[in-house]
């Protein structure tokens, strides 16, 4: 067993773990940053797996994103810190039955299927230069497609929260 | 070895800042104050609010703690001098930073109080102004340098330090860096006279200590990231690398507290308005800027 | 190569989590973050299958970043409908939600 | 013996730790540091830190005679201070429910500084104690009570069900006092969102959040949100000691909010010998006495028929203006500090101390001192866009004194005063009436005051003994430092049996509402701090 693949299941089993937190406690800020933290531990699954780029990314990009939904969640939960305990799921044995199997069917595919041999990685600057070129050149149109995605989503967005002018 | 050295640097260097903000914030400079009054912290107790979220109350002056340390590992003192010297080191710096706002954010909520509640939020609402900025401005530096590595960065600016190279990035990453700190003007989270502390307000003793120091550290790191960006690092004549960053460091962060002690605190509104309304146009000019220097210098 | 195994694990479960609580949950933005731990799983796939099987293509990588842009585009507009909702409902849960059933 | 001190024998690492905590003794003041100020005493240069977070404070500094109220508030803040912990009292009488102070010395700098020396050693001797004894007043103890999760006005001693939705009620904890006039918020009354419980387990399964938010007040942008109620004061850092704010704080903008004062609730019986008149009523408000003392004199003289002749109205003249001085300098230091303005509160608490201290031969250099700080301040980067367009109010709102002289409102007692003409006075009126205008309406009259004064020549206030068998009813009005105050009497052989005060901070009391409601938290404060209140003229 490597150190990759050591580091690799140690941050795979605390993402697994903020996981399940998020859907246990009652408390909307805590279930929040349960999900910070684990997307957190995966992008320190990234950098176990050599994509440091990404894996840094990952851990910047999620703070700020489930920190903004901390907040969202206080807003519009009847009960954000959790004193009142009160039940907000439902089908909650076909969900487990549906989540298990999916796990499960996903787990055996990766385990029945034959790999082949592990390549080795490039060196991190390497990475960080070549990803950048194909971001700007053969998935250039990827990207300005998702640059632009994402300006109509924001405009979108905020044109469907904002308060409806009065008729005056 | 190096990790040690670099630990060692921090430390002193968050005692020196410490006894610059008590001046800053008494106007009286002591050079024992922060070792007194640590000294008085650890011995007071530390009782815990009536009804806290007692985890996020715990976890969050550790995390502003060693938030401040990580992003204070990747930036080098000299070419040697460095605990981590990563590949993608600017942007760690970035990274761990983000993490100061998720503890402010734990220690409002956590307490159950109100005053420290309403400084946790706000504290997220000024993020949403300064973290766009302070990325293209590293950005910026990073498209200078070629590269993300901060050594390279440092090295990219033998002939010219960035400060005058791209001012404008200088001044928005500077102002960014007093906002992450929560330095005065900026300091809506801990207001004292409008929140009573705030954040602060409900941790005491022991607790209290480590949330200063880690908000000392914090300003240290940040010093030291204005440093690397913008002031050329360890170069300099004569003195040895790591005397330079260190002068240049302590420099950066005297002028950070300086500039807090003349002015009042700034309206929520007014840090949003003017982050998005000048900042983000002014660091994305300046990328454009830089852009354009550096098409011409080839 | 035990490395990719232990990655793809997690990957599985995560999504099996992820799933879990977007079909369990009543409140919206507990439903978004189902979907969030969903697209993570997904994101831990694609870095482990560019790592160990293809690290010469870097269209793995672009990838994952199209993840990270969709997570954060699902945020936006999940949360902008959320706060209609709520101006108009006062409620973001689902059973609330009675003319949004088919 | 120290009230408080940690349990524990002191020895080995604790004996540092005393001494640490000996040498840096942080103070949290009682009724606040205005009061202080106003009373001559400079707390950091006689060795005391101040903080206005009492966790971070270790001595709780009482400052003069305290109302039953105020009593009580101090109580809270120290239970809520860390152990060790010591009470210092100056020129305080009663303090209960506070414990006894560990040392009390008089109201003068002086004795304060030695206070702080025996403070010290009683630090540095039994900051750990072994048989340290706790502190808990009274209105601290916590109880439970039961509330119904989507009716918060239906609260009751026992558990049962809402009368008004059949829901079982939900048990929290509720801590008297801790809604009520303190600071801190700790307790039950100033809890976040999260002080609210939804309903027990399972007790009528899903629960509808429509029917949760239904109730629940909109807020200005069209969101049902939960409003929390924090209480400001009344021994809030940022306000005049004394000022309840009960603000209902919708995210962080005030959505309502109710002043009340925690000043004297009755200022002692003014009935009594009209020549002792001056003396108890000069004891009413620590911020402006003689103010107070010379309109009880001229209330007294007018009703007694014996005008006052033109020395002693001179002199009053003087001690009148340097006292609008010193207190529009004690109310800038204490508005930098709300601001944040670190460098403007220490230097004007330096020149209000000086000009308090001030003989008549050192006003004209005050008064340089006072156009260059104005100056300085006028040049402040970022202080106009703080407070341009804060608290605004228009002319005509029942204000007086710099409040409405800076709304362009050309009001003020002092012009129909034949010392004043003689001193060929003009009030200072500006335009604006924001804060931003209040602000240099004051700095202005500053500047005026300390000129009037070095013109009058005398501080002092002399009283001759007019009403000696005297009767007949008078009426005085005084321009205090806060606006127009009026006070009639009636006299029936030289003892008052009846006297009617009117001050101003009772009138702008009632602005509170206007300039703080519907505004980001900080402005609102603002707000609400440039009107310059003063709790102790208002109670009644």
């Amino acid at each position: 067993m490597s150190a990759q693949a050591l580091f690799t299941g140690f941050f795979g089993v605390a993402a697994v773990w903020f996981g399940v937190v998020v859907f246990r406690t009652s408390s909307m800020v805590r279930s929040a940053l349960a999900l910070l933290f684990s997307q957190a531990a995966i992008g320190a699954m990234f950098l176990a797996m050599q994509a440091e780029f990404l894996g840094v990314l990952q851990v910047m990009m999620m703070a700020t994103e489930m920190s903004i939904m901390a907040i969202f969640m206080v807003m519009y939960m009847m009960d954000p810190g959790g004193l009142g305990e009160m039940e907000m799921t439902h089908q909650k044995r076909a969900s487990i039955a549906a989540g298990a199997l999916a796990a499960l069917a996903a787990a055996g595919v990766a385990a029945l299927t034959d790999w082949g041999p592990a390549a080795a990685a490039p060196p991190a600057a390497e990475q960080t230069e070549r990803l950048g070129a194909e971001m700007l050149g053969r998935s250039m149109l990827i990207f300005e497609t998702a640059g632009v995605t994402i300006l109509t989503a924001m405009i979108a967005a905020t044109a469907v929260a904002i308060e409806r002018r009065r008729r005056r | 070895m190096s990790a040690l050295a670099v630990l060692a640097a921090l430390l002193a260097g968050a005692y020196l800042v410490a006894v610059l903000e008590g001046w800053s914030a008494t106007g009286r400079l002591r050079p024992a104050g922060p070792a007194v009054s640590a000294a008085a912290l650890l011995g007071r107790e530390s009782v815990v609010p009536r009804r806290p979220d007692r985890v996020l109350f715990e976890a969050a002056p550790l995390l502003l703690l060693v938030s401040a340390v990580l992003a204070a590992a990747v930036l080098p003192l000299s070419p040697r001098l460095v605990v981590a010297d990563l590949a993608t080191g600017a942007l760690f710096v970035n990274a761990a930073l983000a993490y100061v706002m998720v503890a402010l954010l734990m220690a409002g909520w956590g307490p159950d109080a109100a005053y420290a509640m309403v400084a946790g939020w706000r504290f997220l609402g000024q993020l949403l102004g300064y973290s766009m900025p302070i990325v293209m401005a590293i950005a910026a530096i990073a498209m200078r340098a070629e590269s993300l590595r901060n050594t390279e960065v440092v090295a990219s600016q033998a002939a010219l330090p960035n400060a005058l190279y791209q001012p404008v990035g200088f001044a928005v990453f500077f102002l960014a860096a007093m906002c992450l700190a929560f330095l005065p003007p900026f300091d809506l989270p801990t207001a004292p006279g409008e929140l009573a502390g705030g954040v602060e307000a409900e941790y005491a003793g022991a607790r209290l200590a480590v949330m200063r120091l880690g908000r000392m550290v914090l300003v240290v790191a940040l010093s030291a990231a204005v440093t690397v960006f913008y002031l050329g690092g360890w170069l300099g004549p004569a003195l040895p690398p790591w005397a330079w960053s260190a002068i240049k460091t302590l420099a950066v962060a005297a002028a950070m507290l300086l500039a807090g002690r003349y002015v009042p605190r700034l309206r929520e509104a007014q840090v949003l308005a003017w982050w998005w309304k000048l900042g983000i146009p002014l660091a994305l000019l300046n990328i454009f800027w830089v852009g354009v220097v550096l098409l011409v210098a080839e | 190569m035990m490395a990719l195994y232990v990655a793809l694990a997690v990957g599985a479960v995560l999504f099996g989590v992820g799933l879990y609580g977007a079909l369990s949950q009543t409140n919206l933005v507990m439903i978004m973050m189902g979907v969030e731990l969903m697209l993570g799983a997904a994101m831990v796939n694609l870095v482990a299958f560019w790592r160990f099987l293809h690290p010469e293509t870097y269209a793995g990588q672009m990838f994952v970043l199209v993840v990270m842009t969709v997570m954060a585009l699902e945020m936006a507009v999940g949360f902008g409908v959320g706060t209609a909702r709520f101006r108009a409902k006062g409620s973001v849960e689902m059973e609330e939600a009675r003319e949004l059933r088919g | 013996m120290i009230s408080g001190a940690r349990q524990g024998s002191p020895a080995g690492l604790r004996r540092l730790f005393a001494a640490a905590m000996a040498r840096d003794l942080r103070a949290f003041v009682v009724p606040g540091a205005e009061v202080a100020r106003a009373r001559g005493l400079d707390v950091e240069a006689a060795g005391l830190g101040m903080t206005g977070v009492p966790r971070h404070a270790s001595v709780l500094l009482v400052v003069g005679e305290l109302p039953a109220a105020l009593r009580r508030a101090a109580a809270v803040v120290y239970a809520q201070m860390m152990r060790p912990r010591a009470v210092l009292a100056a020129g305080a009488g009663d303090l209960s429910p506070l414990p006894g102070a560990d040392v009390s010395v008089g109201l003068s700098q002086e004795e304060l500084e030695e206070g702080v020396a025996r403070l010290r050693t009683a630090f540095a001797r039994g900051a750990f104690a072994p048989g340290a004894a706790g502190f808990e007043p009274e209105m601290l103890r916590a109880r439970t009570e039961y509330a119904c999760p989507m009716h918060p006005e239906v609260v009751q001693d026992e558990p049962g069900a809402c009368p008004k939705c059949g829901m079982e009620l939900v048990s929290r904890e509720a801590a008297d006092g801790g809604s009520g006039p303190h600071h801190g918020g700790d307790h039950g009354g100033a809890n976040g969102d999260h002080g609210h419980g939804g309903h027990g387990h399972g007790g009528m399964g899903f629960m509808s959040m429509v029917e949760m938010t239904k109730d629940l007040p909109r807020s200005s942008d069209g969101l049902p949100m939960e409003w929390v109620e924090a209480p400001f004061g009344p021994l809030f850092p940022g306000l005049p000691g004394g000022l309840f704010l009960k603000l209902t704080l919708d995210g962080d903008t005030v959505a309502e909010a109710s002043p009340s004062a925690c000043g004297w609730a009755s200022p002692g019986p003014l009935t009594g010998p009209a020549d002792a008149l001056a003396e108890r009523l000069a004891g009413i408000d620590p911020l402006s006495p003689a103010s107070y003392r010379v309109l009880a004199l001229r209330a007294v003289e007018d009703a007694a028929g014996a005008g006052a002749d033109e020395r002693t109205a001179r002199a009053r003249a003087g001690a009148l203006e340097r006292e609008r001085a010193a207190s529009h300098l004690g109310w800038l230091s204490g508005f930098a500090y709300l601001i944040g303005h670190r460098w403007l509160a220490r230097r004007a608490a330096e020149l209000q101390l000086a000009v308090l201290r001030a003989e008549p031969a050192g006003m004209p250099g005050l008064r340089a001192a006072a156009r260059s700080l104005a100056r300085r301040i006028e040049r402040t980067p970022l202080l106009a866009r703080r407070l341009e367009g804060i608290g605004a109010l228009p002319g005509g709102t029942g204000a007086s004194g710099p409040v409405a002289r800076a709304a362009g409102v050309r009001t003020d007692a002092r012009c129909g005063e034949g010392a004043y003409r003689a001193l060929g006075f003009e009030p200072v009126v500006r335009e604006g009436g924001d804060a931003l205008a209040r602000l240099r309406v004051r700095l202005a009259e500053i500047e005026e005051s300390l000129g009037l004064a070095a013109a009058a020549g005398s501080l002092d206030i002399p009283a001759p003994r007019t009403a000696t068998g005297a009767s007949g009813a008078g009426a005085a009005t005084v321009e205090t430092p806060r606006g127009t105050a009026t006070l009639r009497v009636a006299l029936s052989d030289g003892e008052v049996v009846s006297a009617e005060l009117e001050g101003p901070s009772a009138r702008h009391l009632a602005l509170v509402g206007r300039v703080a409601e519907q505004r980001e938290l900080a402005d609102a404060l603002v707000g609400v701090a440039s009107l310059d209140l003063s709790p102790w003229e208002t109670a009644r």
